[in-house]
């Protein structure tokens, strides 16, 4: 009976947050970027091959053709070439998305077995969240088109379009009129994995005493709302980008932004139990697992792959293979260079440090992936992976507890890369500085804001108790490795 | 009837175990425990954060035998789990006051 | 002695079976599908590039060209687009083949540590000895063409073509003239990751208590003997085909055929010891590894852009970028439905059931990924997500013990995502349900035909002394994590 | 203060090196293969999109067009299909990338959990400083184009390119004028991946009780300057090559390097302590985590889509999907082949032996993924998982002490699937033959030669205590798993 | 007081514990050891090697209580995890001299 | 010579062993183990079947020392391990017949 009650209660939340969604996409205005969104009631017509066009061509009458297929009529190279771009945002937005296991594995395997299940859900509920919020809201509040609110600054977001049926609104959005690499689901995609990754970041950086639910409704605000906003401002084709600012795939844009809603959310929580001890000793707490965490470092250096090859936004040649070059660079160099560092100041090589210093050379070449060239990129890598070392250390010293070095991963490191894009890549120096500045004041500020709001509201700490005993029985009644039990 | 308990280093446990079996001791108990002890721990450092490991892995034998075993016993771990370095561990004995098996519902020294 | 009388009896059986594929591929009337098929030394003939044909073109006389080249000499961009649509189809089988890494890793880590070994092997089994079997009989009988035995029901397999040495041959299997998407080789390998599918579907329900001999001989009858005739009917152009059912990727033909084939294995198996009390309760057995689990149902995620996404046969951009939108909204919405379906209904959010919500919402989308719009896809996953959890809970009501939830994500939610197809996509709801059924209703009656035969011959559970102790040293004398070990 | 100073030392030893990278490779004459190389502040302006061609081509004057634009100007069709090459190996080498998550996941899956931090650590770095000093050395001389240092057997290396500005060399690195399959950075960067494999073979042999210092070193002179050398000599278009020798993905160039490279290691070493009792019994000592070595598995059989499939040097579907087939079959017939024979030789079905098995069907048929046909190629594969079993028994009773199988898996059957190619792939048999022997030999040498001077030097092996006690305190401090923990 | 020291087949807990429940007996520490006996081990081969397993999984129950229950206790432990079966396990009982409840600072058989 | 065991809550374990080391206590062992107690456990629910989680897990402190460290050792556990929660834990106090150190082979308090 309960049972039923509740159910019937779910889907009635479910299905009214849905129809809301469907109602302003089909009713809204329409939303900026499609040219209509007139629900349609399957699209399996959508499907062309340039091969066919050629055939039906010389065939059947033009009136018989489909529009897409209309509009690749006789260009059947442009289509080959449409189709390997927006082929290849596609996969990059599959190897954006397995990042998200990346950060799953990471963040659990640096932290006590006791949070584990605690770390996972919180990030599989995030990735799931972060898709719909952003096609409910996000993408059109990020890329307003000509649709600001307020001048280059602030738009309103919207649900994204249900279909196009309009032969116009189909060419506009399915082909290169949209855009010569991808279609405007393709385009939806891509940038939907991306969302996501910011408040991911902020779920490593308190894991282990937040509580679960004030922090869902946190992070779900931050993507759906804050992220969308500094997004717009450089992506969105905002302020930032009219003054010249470069950040290529998000160096500043989603992860510097993700490394200060960290370091807000972390001070508003203070320290996990125990870390400071009143003798002003610092009391390392173990993560659980190394193996766990060096597949997810594995997952996101392939990840990035995609994040910054994908952010060529085609599959042009000479761009995809720079970038892939670049990367790869500097991703390496930062995980040479932070082991070495490690093993000179802290005596013996810390795999942990070799695998964050990792991620901040690939934190750090993000912003200049494009711009960059190998050899320089190698160094922006080094200083990334030495910078990361020292930066953890620093935190720990003025006892901002972040149990998995996300503030200086990509904090820290995000606004190295940016800087650097003005020292190797030709950005200038100081619009660079202003842009990554501004972009990370505003995500600490806005994260202060949720994460204060919700302190005072409800709380976000969970209790002591609770802490000792592990978040995966406080709030998951989970253990995440559960052992022997009674039989009966 | 006695309890040996022995706290060894845990490479060394297949070694006892033959000592022990060829005095026809064909039963034991064994757990992993961390000592604490003279054998200083080590101090590591985990992300820049210095800490002491001072409990270091050792293996738990336990054996309860009849009172007359209990020398050759006690002799036979000690010669079996020496290194002569620090940390090699202890063997403490207790008195027993009952032992039965599940199996059979003997007691006593038939027991075990 | 011993060890090489056995080693000689191992290659004489070996070879005598590759020995017979040979001869029946060499010798067999040509497999259909495919023109001819002589064996050849190598193929290393066979790359062409379209750049050199134009230069070749030009150049040489035009009886030199590889039969290839000729085809596509002045169709430049047609074999560009081959090429990127061919390329979408293998880089697709490459994700579906990691969705088996995905099904070993949720299996596991959804049971108990001492059947790990256990559950690895069965998957590692299924996906090798399913390709196999796909080529020596599968693919011809599930893709007919028009050698139908009995007329759009059951065509005979026979091994696939060795090689293509005619020109003409060459031309009708390795360029456009097979299908504008992809080469015969193409087509082969991405069907054949979906083979094995379904046999590592009922994997999971029959998960800690059936004997390892029978299962991989019950799993391999139903992937090369059952699984085709299913295909057959839908994708091989069988009857249901030409009934106008709808199912893109497999909701049905892979999924709910899965989840019957496992249902009626876990009724003749019968639940796990002291799972249901004589009191009516029910014993949880808990998983042993939540991060285990998660990490497969990512790449469970992951692997569906390509059982999806190359389901397009071809890198069409609207398609593919409409597909990947529908896939990632559905698994997104079904893994945040299920998140609060299981929060409201068992108090606590369950990391287990927003996974098992994942793949729901996934499964649903399955069949219509293609047709449904993104705003009812997200409609589809909630739906699934809420579904999966109710029939989790419903099996265990009735005693039908199922470790991993398999029947529940892939029977039930696959019926639900084919006709969710007559809902949103535009397809004949009365057809949708007479696809789903039929095939579920024959892959349950094949499955139980199967290991009821398997049952009666030589038993197929294992003892309640093995089955208390694990499987893994039962069958396999191998624990998953041995631990201290005497040292000599 | 102590941190200060080491700090600037650190800095001053990278930037040192960097800086010489950079000098030589501005003012070092033109990498052999690179037109010039002159630095250049930013590289944002090499994207082009055919598209944009075809309009400027129309409206802007010629001479504004960037190089790469006036090059493809007019050939819109041969840009989409550089674009699909040159895209598919950027993919491929993030598919090869994923293989050292393959390689650290399986050889410490395969070992014990005291050892796990440092094999882990091993392979991060290996994939990172391989990466780095074949930028800084390898490429060019595993690829020396016309300039040998001594005819057709030795080059010597140099940095990479880090640009290009001047129009023609522009044009001749970065479009089809390089080659018709990439750009001079996507050639760099699929060969980069491939040159850490060879060392990271070597560390799953020697895991156990080789001191790590003396391994990164070694590791490093392997990768850096006798991997280039064996590859020159096939790859590079040497000796090898113009006898006609044929690897096409490298059976031997890649895989029986290392393992015979690991050989040279481990007999140098000796066996770990214990593990060949003196009463002539061998101990086995139980690898740690099956689910680990299964995800390695299937990892490494994920990358190998790209290693084989890339290999291709373009996407030219035939040649693609060719290799996708026969590398799934041989994969999928050494995993089933090695099953039965450890079930029949070994009593039970082993799955390490069966997870072996897949990665011998592997290297196996990727001396000749292209020019074997399927049937043969399941017979590779199946002679391969055979051959693995003994192998790795026979190398027991021998007392050659190899933890994870790298020597039976890489080296033997390395050399069978060259020799394959003769048998099945139209090679010579006689050079197939010569081939794979002179180069294991060759690695076999070098690696005597580079770890016997270490051993001289310094010792290359931990001391008994550190071995029993566990590498991963011993060498970093740092257990895998840290179980419970003081808590103050 | 004593205490009982249970070394039982691991599936064999809950109905143990239930046993003891119903005694009245509110307190008990469990831990998960490894036994070796009559009841022989397996022989299994990895990678070509064979090996015996001869430590079997077995769990551990300790009970403190008073004398005036011993008796009972031991009688339904061994009923409850009897098979009949080598490898049952075995139940030690041993003197105890002193209890103490943290929580309370009680003592004796107060503390139990 | 008396053995200490206590059984405390994991986060006390520090705390207590450095209290006994305030005492000149050099040596312990430590083992993890689950506790059935009047600290009840908690429900929980796994894919919708309640169960009770009624272990949770404690420390156990193994001591051997003379007598006249007894009183002093029992009193600093107490003091240490206590939060006044219902869960704090045990001591219990055993007879020692004999200790051995492996290394040196003395015996009785020369070896602990
Ligand atoms: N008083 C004690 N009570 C219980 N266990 C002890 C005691 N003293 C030592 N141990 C155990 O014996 C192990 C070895 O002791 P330690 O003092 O390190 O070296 P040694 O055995 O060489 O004197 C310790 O790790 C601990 O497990
Ligand atoms: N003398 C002993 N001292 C301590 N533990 C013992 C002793 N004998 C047996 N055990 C424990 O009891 C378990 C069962 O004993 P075993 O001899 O195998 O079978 P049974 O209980 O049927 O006689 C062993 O695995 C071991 O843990
Ligand atoms: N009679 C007993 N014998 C052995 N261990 C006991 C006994 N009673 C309690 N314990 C142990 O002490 C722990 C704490 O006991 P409990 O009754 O929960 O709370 P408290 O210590 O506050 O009385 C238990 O979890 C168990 O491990």
């Amino acid at each position: 009976m309960q049972i039923i009650r509740n159910l019937t209660r779910i889907s009635k939340i479910l299905t009214f947050t849905v129809a809301l969604a469907f109602a302003s996409s089909a009713f809204a205005e329409n939303p900026p970027g499609a040219e209509q969104a007139v629900p349609q009631s399957a699209s399996t017509t959508q499907i062309v091959v340039a091969e066919t066009v050629e055939v039906t061509a010389d065939q059947a009458p033009a009136e018989e053709l489909k529009p897409t297929e209309k509009f690749w009529q006789g260009k059947a190279a442009d289509y080959a070439t449409f189709a390997v771009n927006n082929l290849w945002i596609c996969i990059a937005a599959a190897l954006v998305f397995i990042m998200h296991l990346g950060f799953a594995c990471v963040e659990s395997g640096l932290t006590q077995s006791k949070n584990t299940t605690n770390i996972l859900f919180k990030n599989v509920f995030i990735i799931c969240v972060g898709m719909l919020t952003y096609a409910a809201y996000g993408f059109n509040s990020m890329y307003p088109g000509d649709n600001w609110t307020i001048g280059k600054i602030f738009a309103l977001g919207s649900p994204i379009a249900n279909s196009f049926t309009e032969p116009d609104a189909i060419v506009s959005n399915l082909t290169s009129e949209y855009n010569p690499g991808y279609t405007y689901w393709g385009d939806f995609i891509f940038q939907a994995m991306f969302a996501a990754t910011a408040a991911t970041i902020v779920s490593g950086a308190v894991a282990e005493r937040v509580k679960l639910a004030p922090f869902m409704i946190g992070a779900t605000l931050l993507v759906t709302f804050i992220y969308p906003i500094t997004g717009s401002w450089q992506w969105g084709g905002g302020w930032l980008k009219e003054m010249g600012f470069a950040d290529f795939a998000g160096s500043t844009l989603v992860h510097a932004f993700g490394g200060y809603a960290a370091l807000a959310a972390v001070l508003l929580l203070g320290p996990r139990r125990n870390k400071y001890l009143p003798d002003g000793k610092i009391r390392p707490i173990l993560g659980h697992s190394m193996p766990l965490a060096t597949i997810g470092v594995f997952m996101l250096f392939l990840g990035w792959y995609g994040f910054n090859g994908g952010s060529v936004l085609s599959a042009e040649p000479v761009g995809v293979s720079h970038v892939f070059v670049t990367t790869s660079l500097a991703g390496a160099a930062g995980g040479v260079a932070a082991s070495l560092t490690s093993w000179v100041l802290l005596r013996k090589p810390d795999l942990s440090m070799a695998l964050n210093g990792i991620l901040a050379g690939l934190v750090g070449i993000t912003a200049g992936a494009d711009a960059i060239n190998p050899w320089p990129a190698i160094l922006v890598g080094i200083i990334a992976g030495i910078l990361v070392v020292i930066s953890v250390l620093f935190f720990d010293k003025i006892k901002i507890d972040d149990p998995v070095g996300a503030i200086s991963v990509h904090g820290v490191c995000g606004n190295w890369g940016t800087v650097a894009v003005g020292i190797f890549g030709g950005g200038n120096f100081g619009v660079q500085l202003l842009g990554t500045v501004s972009i990370s004041l505003f995500a600490f500020l806005a994260s202060l804001l949720i994460f204060g709001a919700l302190k005072a509201i409800s709380g976000i700490r969970v209790s002591p108790e609770e802490e000792e005993e592990g978040l995966d029985v406080g709030e998951h009644g989970q253990q995440a490795y559960p052992d022997f039990m009674p039989n009966k | 009837m006695k309890k040996i308990e022995a706290i060894i280093k845990p490479f060394k446990l297949e070694e006892v175990k033959e000592a022990l079996s060829e005095l026809g001791i064909e039963g034991m108990t064994v757990s992993e425990v961390k000592g604490f002890g003279r054998q200083k721990g080590h101090t590591e450092i985990y992300r820049g954060s210095e800490y002491t490991v001072d409990f270091l892995p050792k293996i738990k034998i336990e054996v309860v035998l009849s009172d007359n075993l209990l020398e050759r016993a006690t002799a036979a771990i000690v010669k079996a789990a020496k290194t002569g370095k620090i940390g090699d561990g202890k063997v403490f004995v207790y008195p027993v006051e009952e032992a039965i098996r599940i199996r059979t519902e003997e007691t006593g020294d038939q027991a075990i």
